[in-house]
């Protein structure tokens, strides 16, 4: 029991950053879209699409053919990588969005093929550049950032010791979240659409064109999040090495009841569940119990914070203009 | 009056629609409709449930793109497409069921779509200053910082109201504005649109009440049944008159009763105690009892506790004290089926959130509360057939037109719902009927109708509880009131003695407590 | 409200069947004979010239045509997908070398990872025109036995498992074995004086799943780490459970360094696709790691000090090359272990480089211990 | 008004279809290959002969269950995401009855479905009571408890029921006995399918004729309108999770004794989450249910003999799917052949 406590101590926090961090960012992406109304599955295949473009991209920059003709770009590499992922995932979701905003076919439906079609299509494209189906290196990774001055302090030192700078951009990311929702025009847009579609939409708004607009963004962040995995923890992309991240971030979005800062908190604990799960492995206990603890530790603390709300709506289609009642 | 008419043949019409038509599956909402506004004019547009006013406006705000017609605004022929290009036109409208988003305060709501901003921020001083100095300008009173759902439905009408304004709208709908409203705030609506009609605003007001017509219109349009019935000046006309032309025929608009024959206790609530979603108290001790063959009438300003009297009443809310009785069982613990078990019957005071489910169809919604009965329903089985035949039968009972069972309920107007679920809560005899809000958002057919059932159904001994914002219908129906305010019955009086005076005073926390209850 | 996704639904469903009986009518269309040499894809196609199965309907029975009735035609189906950088890399290696060293005709399937649909389709292969299928893992004897007994005259090899049938030629691996050198070479290593030993006499290993085929390495580790030095503490993480855990290199990642934190010394994967993590996270916390399945060593030369190889090519050519001859004998199992090469330790440059004198000592010394039974490597499977 | 209806109706997803289809061709164009062989594996080769449309029933078993669990859930409202997790400890318990006991079919096979189905339940009854007694959303707890009960199962079998010798996270073959019939010649057609379309039918009735049923529509049209009717959404939204428990679990079971022989870890490919996109393409109704499972399972089944017949690998056989499903539930996309008589009805299930 002891063994088992003494995992409990500073040095959880490092790992449970590094694993919040992708989850994290793909969360924000999903509250943007929930709170205009638009429940968002397609977050793993985004995530996924991004992180193969992310290695494509570091990969491409660097190689001799880029080095031979612009050899400046090849310093940037791995910012060009995380340049192509923000711009696949955002092309995915623009998909995601044409068609179940424009086009009404059902979020869930096409949040799934959205999946579907990423876990496929980023084999196909690998076997096409690199033949093969398994895994190829970036050639490199985004920087860590450490942050000397804290080295020395005790719990933020471990807490920031060795961290990819997408860490950091996400901090950002979350306050900034923060400030478009409840600061400015857009986000008031947002969730005045997410909250009472029609209304808004009497207002002058253009519903969908908002809903599409938060989409793209979850796009943008899953990019991040994507490239988080592949070029900022590991410098490699493997078939599907999401893992149900963005499943995970779906969930990290809602028991954040959609919120920047409620979503950050979550997606701490799931690290920190996650990091616990880590290490307990090292202390011999049954391997398939400890992997259960971030899934139930979730669902004992979404219990625990959960108010009763037996009514709540959730899975909002698309805003439907013209409703065929004749109520004069 | 032949001044009038000059004046108004001078007048350019600042709208003018012509041989409208739109369909829905399975309904013609507007058939060749006609309608034209007059600068500075308050021109009320009537019709029973179904006769197409409101799509007629939904038309002209750009909320429904009609099948034929044309709209001229101004003088040139438009084609508005959405809501946006109604108001780019200077056409706004304040909806029946409120455009508002709940969490939002009420700047934000007014400046929703138009919002200023300063650097890459919202303006949030901008959008108070700019409602403030809106409702100083137009005397509408609002606190900008309010969040909507904290604030009166009184107030969320002229939150509405100065949305438009805001706008910079010309032309101003308004559907049933005063379906909501207490007397009194009924007339503050009315001052305030006179004074925009000063100011050279154009208005639409689409409503049942006749006396309101009357008293607040310049002209008057009538719809029946889709199509135009016909324009006619305000002062040349009378309510009979008007009555006449929505109906195609005469009808009666007073309610004819005898006097109550008042038998056994049926319902009696002692000290009953509740709170509100927030876990405030809402009912603070409310004592009052309902006898078999009396119409007992709850009036007051909303927003007073009655709703979750009623919810507290009807088990959809957990009292915290207290006690119920119903024909002498206690019932403050009972689920809502027990309580229907008991004889008790429902008509919520919101239809379309309690009172149907607008997606089902109208034989799933005309047999809710009875449906695992006999005849209904054989242990788990449906009874299909019998269900359809028990829906048609209530269907041609009260008379719901355009009714067929397998149809959505969404499909019938606001009155025919509203009939359903009359029907529904008479259908199975229940000795106590717990009415809210009865009539409203109902046309004047329906309501003549409602009412005399009400009394037909009292007559044959039946206990009714009538809660109603309509204090004209308290008063005509009700042979005992117990007026409400701030949680409280704070005075009883006769139904005949009453007036209307009088409780209004009640209502306001300030007449004279004649029977004060404990 | 019923009817309209029903008519749909019917619509569509009455479209493909339409067709279906449309094309059934005119077999062997031109279309599907056309030749895939112009096929990008590397380990599908191992030869410009390789056949495609003439048409779906064809039977067992159906002649090949031509001059390819002497050449072997072999067709491996993967049930999972190749890129795994480990088992079925190195199994598709193998089939390759048949190729070009052979001049055996070869086709690899790739089944996808949903379990039911395994059956169906290696029948249908088998129904096509290959002398041998190959068949692979500990998932499959269910199906072999059942998809081989109705094929008499078709061969099937089956490695990394075994089943009892009369056509059936199986491979096993003594893995445990080579794990056991892998144990060695970490325990060594931890007790060595290497730079960036720890010094705490713990070494670790992170494994796809926590399930017998995997144990049966682990439990081989942990044996060879304390034969070295029974004080040696092994450390054990899994990944997860099921096909995620073998690409999950972030998860693997986290795991490695959890296990470095705690004082390992060198880890071992044996984690499929998630393995290359463990390297990343070794190389990160300038550590030690072991490789898998195929040589890993140059992945981070110095870091990977060696990689345990399993060889399922050299393996699954040997077989080919014995049908080849005609000396390849069904119903009977062929067992890889230290002996003939079938595992062991990858001793490359990197591995005369980097590893201490010492421990290819320990480890020349622990082959022959098992080659003379002195030791005996306990099995996962028990 | 009837036959421009109907047109309205056939054309978009024919079209749909097609713009699928030619959009995938170029694709596999674009990678080098033919399409039409691997539209020919995909769409035809399922019918081509009574074992390949015997596959197509095989896999149609566990769509259309899943299909029929998802929406039982979805009909009260309750979005059962952890259809897959419920679905592997059904299999599981089914797996135990049969080798864990011994004893004639007629025993063994309704005792293996019936314990199947109610551990299914069982395990949809937890987020129920969570949804219904904490509000905790259901969303995240199915999704989280899917990942508990694969972990769970593979310890079952790896730890206290492990087969002896056993390679893998499988657990021992079940008895003969407890085998469904199969009902066509050398095949694996197995009479589970009638099972499960019965199920259908099964849930039709419940819906429509029974109270119950009836309950389960109110609370999921509108919750508040159910409680003022005297329906506790609360026992509603139980009942609803335990059926759709009890159709995942017998999922499970159906798939061990018809299919597997025996618990596989890893054996379902995600049948709960297929459920999601065959229910809902069905528009949530039960008797659409077996046709959109159907015409999932001839895609399935087409995928593995296109990975056979073709050079064209796998995964492009996934985009190609998920091309199909995004243009054929995209019912906007041809909005100008209806623009004007079909506006959006409130005809959402």
């Amino acid at each position: 029991m002891d063994d088992v406590l003494s995992v409990f101590d500073t040095r959880l926090l490092g790992p449970m950053l590094r694993l919040a961090t992708p989850i994290l960012l793909a969360a924000i992406g999903g509250l943007y879209t929930q709170q205009a109304g638009v429940l968002n599955i397609a977050l793993e295949g985004m995530m996924l699409m991004a992180a193969f473009w992310a290695a494509v991209g570091a990969y491409f920059f660097q190689s001799d053919q880029v080095a031979q003709n612009a050899a400046w770009l090849v310093t940037l590499a791995p910012w060009l990588g995380l340049l192509c992922a923000v711009i696949a995932s955002t092309l995915l979701a623009a998909v995601f969005g044409l068609f179940s905003i424009r086009f009404g076919a059902d979020l869930v439906v096409a949040g799934i093929a959205i999946n579907l079609f990423a876990a496929g299509g980023t084999i196909v494209l690998m076997q096409r550049f690199f033949t093969t189906k398994g895994s190829f290196s970036a050639q490199g990774r985004l920087p860590d950032i450490c942050l000397s001055f804290l080295r020395e302090v005790p719990v933020l030192g471990e807490l920031f010791r060795q961290q990819n700078i997408l860490l950091y951009i996400s901090i950002v990311i979350v306050v900034v979240a923060h400030l478009v929702l409840y600061r400015t025009r857009f986000g008031l847009r947002v969730r005045s659409v997410g909250e009472n579609p029609e209304a808004a939409q009497t207002a002058g708004i253009q519903v969908r064109r908002i809903q599409f607009a938060t989409v793209l963004i979850s796009g943008v962040l899953c990019g991040l999040a994507g490239a988080n995995l592949s070029l900022g923890y590991l410098g490699q992309f493997t078939t599907n090495m999401t893992g149900g991240r963005g499943f995970i971030a779906l969930a990290a979005q809602t028991f954040g009841g959609a919120t920047p800062i409620g979503t950050a908190l979550a997606s701490l604990f799931f690290g920190l569940a996650d990091a616990v799960s880590v290490r307990l492995q090292t202390r011999g206990l049954p391997s398939q119990f400890v992997l259960m603890i971030p899934y139930v530790a979730t669902i004992v603390a979404l219990v625990l914070v959960s108010r009763r709300r037996l009514f709540h709506s959730r899975h909002r289609p698309s805003v439907e203009v013209e409703k065929a009642e004749a109520t004069p | 009056m032949r001044m009038e008419e000059q004046h108004g043949a001078d007048v350019a019409p600042v709208v003018v629609m012509r041989g409208i038509t739109k369909e829905f599956p399975g309904v013609i909402a507007n058939q060749d409709a006609r309608f034209d506004l007059r600068e500075g004019e308050v021109h009320a547009l009537v019709g029973e449930n179904g006769a197409g006013k409101s799509t007629l406006m939904k038309i002209l705000f750009g909320l429904y793109t009609p099948d034929a017609g044309s709209i001229t605004v101004g003088g040139s022929i438009v084609r508005i497409e959405s809501p946006q290009t109604a108001i780019d036109l200077g056409i706004g409208m304040v909806h029946q069921h409120f455009m508002l988003i709940p969490s939002l305060t009420v700047a934000e709501n007014i400046s929703l779509g138009m919002e200023q901003k300063r650097g890459p921020f919202y303006d949030l001083d901008a959008a108070i200053e700019h409602a403030r100095q809106l409702s100083t300008t137009y005397g509408l009173r609002v606190d900008p910082s309010a969040r909507i759902r904290d604030i009166s439905v009184g107030e969320r009408q002229r939150v509405e109201i100065l949305k438009a304004l805001g706008r910079g709208v010309r032309v101003l709908i308004l559907d049933e504005p005063t379906a909501v409203l207490t007397p009194q705030e009924a007339d503050e609506l009315f001052h305030v649109l006179w004074g925009l009609v000063r100011q050279g605003m154009s208005i639409v007001l689409i409503t049942h009440k006749l006396r309101e017509v009357m008293n607040n219109s310049d002209r008057v349009t009538v719809m029946r049944a889709g199509q135009y019935v016909g324009t006619v000046d305000t002062a040349a006309t009378s309510t009979e008159e008007l009555a006449r032309m929505m109906v195609g025929r005469d009808i009666l608009l007073r309610v004819e009763k005898g006097a109550a024959q008042p038998g056994a206790v049926v319902l009696q609530a002692v000290s009953v105690t509740t709170d509100d979603d927030q876990g405030l108290p809402a009912v603070r001790g409310v004592s009052f009892e309902v006898r078999a063959g009396e119409i007992y009438g709850i009036a007051g300003v909303e927003g007073n506790g009655q709703s979750e009297l009623l919810e507290a009443l009807t088990g959809l809310r957990k009292t915290s004290g207290g006690s119920i009785l119903l024909n002498g069982v206690h019932i403050e613990r009972a689920s809502a089926r027990r309580r229907r078990e008991l004889g008790m019957a429902h008509i919520p005071e919101d239809r379309l959130v309690y009172g149907s489910s607008e997606s089902s169809s109208i034989a799933d919604n005309a047999v809710i509360g009875y449906h695992y009965h006999p005849p209904l329903a054989r242990r788990f089985w449906l009874a299909t057939s019998r269900r359809a035949r028990w829906a048609l039968d209530l269907i041609r009972r009260f008379d719901i037109r355009g009714a067929r069972p397998e149809a959505p309920i969404g499909s019938l107007s606001g009155g025919n719902i509203q009939k359903l679920i009359l029907a529904r809560e008479m259908s199975r005899e229940p000795t106590l009927l717990v009415a809210a809000q009865p009539t409203r958002g109902v046309d004047i057919g329906a309501i003549e109708f409602f009412h005399r059932k009400l009394i037909e159904y009292r007559d044959a001994g039946a206990a009714i509880l009538l809660v109603s914002a309509e204090l004209s219908e308290v008063l005509a129906l009700a042979d005992r009131i117990g007026v409400m305010f701030d949680g409280r019955i704070v005075a009883e009086f006769a139904g005949e003695e009453a007036t209307e005076q009088e409780l209004g005073l009640a209502m306001l926390g300030v007449g004279d407590a004649r029977r004060a209850s404990a | 409200m019923k009817s309209k996704p029903m008519i749909v639904l019917v619509i569509l469903c009455l479209l493909l069947a339409a067709c279906g009986s449309g094309g059934a009518a005119t077999p062997g269309g031109a279309t599907t004979a056309a030749p895939i040499a112009a096929s990008p894809t590397v380990e599908a196609t191992m030869a410009a010239s390789a056949p495609v199965i003439t048409d779906g309907t064809v039977g067992a029975g159906a002649s090949p045509t031509g001059e390819a009735v002497e050449k072997l035609r072999i067709a491996m189906f993967v049930n999972g997908a190749l890129g795994d950088k480990s088992f079925w890399d190195s199994a598709n290696a193998g089939v390759r070398r048949a190729n070009t060293e052979l001049g055996a005709e070869v086709r690899v399937v790739e089944g996808g990872f949903d379990v039911s649909s395994w059956e169906p389709a290696l029948r249908r292969l088998a129904q096509a025109d290959y002398d041998i299928i190959l068949v692979g893992t500990f998932q499959m004897p269910d199906i072999v036995n059942s998809v081989a007994p109705d094929f008499p005259d078709k061969k099937f090899i089956l490695f990394d498992a075994t089943v009892d049938q009369s056509n059936v030629a199986n491979i096993s691996y003594a893995q445990n074995e080579g794990s056991f050198l892998a144990g060695v070479l970490a325990g060594c290593v931890a007790n060595s004086d290497l730079p960036n030993v720890s010094g705490d006499k713990t070494v670790g290993v992170v494994g796809g799943e926590d399930v017998a085929v995997i144990n049966d390495f682990v439990v081989g580790y942990e044996q060879g780490a304390q034969y070295v030095d029974p004080e040696m503490q092994v450390l054990k993480a899994y990944v997860g459970t099921g096909a995620p855990a073998y690409n999950d290199p972030a998860k693997a990642k986290e795991l490695a360094t959890a296990q470095f934190s705690d004082g390992a010394s060198i880890v071992f994967q044996v984690a499929g696709g998630s393995g290359l993590g463990v390297i990343d996270a070794a190389k990160e916390q300038n550590r030690y790691a072991i490789g898998v399945d195929s040589n890993q060593n140059g992945e981070a030369p110095g870091v990977v000090l060696s990689s345990m190889l399993k060889r399922v090519d050299n393996s699954v050519f040997d077989l080919i090359q014995m049908e080849a001859t005609g000396s390849l004998r069904t119903g009977k199992t062929y067992l890889y272990g230290i002996q003939n090469d079938g595992v062991g330790l990858a001793e490359d440059k990197y591995y005369d480089q980097h590893v201490p004198q010492e421990c290819k000592d320990q480890v020349d010394r622990a082959k022959q211990d098992i080659a003379s039974k002195k030791v005996r490597v306990k099995s996962g499977f028990k | 008004m009837r036959q421009r209806g109907l047109v309205a109706e056939v054309i978009p997803p024919v079209l749909s279809l097609v713009a699928a289809l030619a959009l995938s061709g170029l694709i596999i164009a674009a990678l080098g290959s033919s399409p039409l062989p691997v539209y020919k594996a995909l769409l035809l080769s399922p019918f081509e002969s009574l074992a390949t449309f015997s596959e197509v029933l095989v896999r149609m078993v566990p769509l259309l269950l899943s299909g029929l669990a998802v929406a039982v859930a979805f009909r009260c409202g309750v979005f059962n995401l952890g259809v897959e997790g419920q679905l592997y400890l059904g299999a599981f318990a089914a797996a135990w009855v049969g080798f864990a006991l011994v004893g004639p079919g007629i025993v063994l096979i309704p005792a293996a479905l019936l314990f199947g189905a109610l551990v299914g339940a069982v395990y949809a009854f937890l987020p129920g009571v969570l949804r219904a007694y904490s509000g905790a959303s259901e969303i995240v707890t199915t999704i989280m408890l899917n990942y508990v009960a694969i972990n769970l199962t593979t310890y079952l079998v790896t730890g206290p029921f492990r087969a002896p010798n056993a390679a893998t996270a499988d657990s021992e073959p079940i008895a003969a006995t407890a085998h469904l019939a199969r009902f066509l010649p050398e095949s694996r057609a197995h009479v589970g399918l009638f099972i499960a379309l019965s199920l259908a039918v099964g849930l039709y009735i419940l819906l429509y004729q029974t109270t119950i049923g009836y309950e389960l529509r109110m609370t999921g049209a509108n919750p508040r309108f159910a409680e003022y009717g005297g329906i506790s959404v609360r026992r509603t939204v139980l009942i609803a999770m335990l059926l759709s428990g009890v159709l995942a679990g017998l999922l499970g079971a159906i798939e061990v004794l018809g299919v597997q022989y025996r618990f596989r870890s890893g054996f379902s490919p995600g049948y709960g989450f297929d459920g999601i996109t065959v229910a809902l393409l069905a528009r949530v109704e039960p008797l659409a249910i077996p046709f959109a499972a159907f015409l999932f399972a001839v895609l399935r089944a087409g995928a593995s003999i296109a990975a056979v017949d073709t050079e064209v690998s796998r995964e492009v056989v996934d985009v190609l799917q998920a091309i199909i499903i995004l243009f054929v539930t995209a019912e906007g996309l041809w909005s100008f052949v209806r623009r004007r008589h079909v506006v959006a009805a409130g005809q959402r299930g």
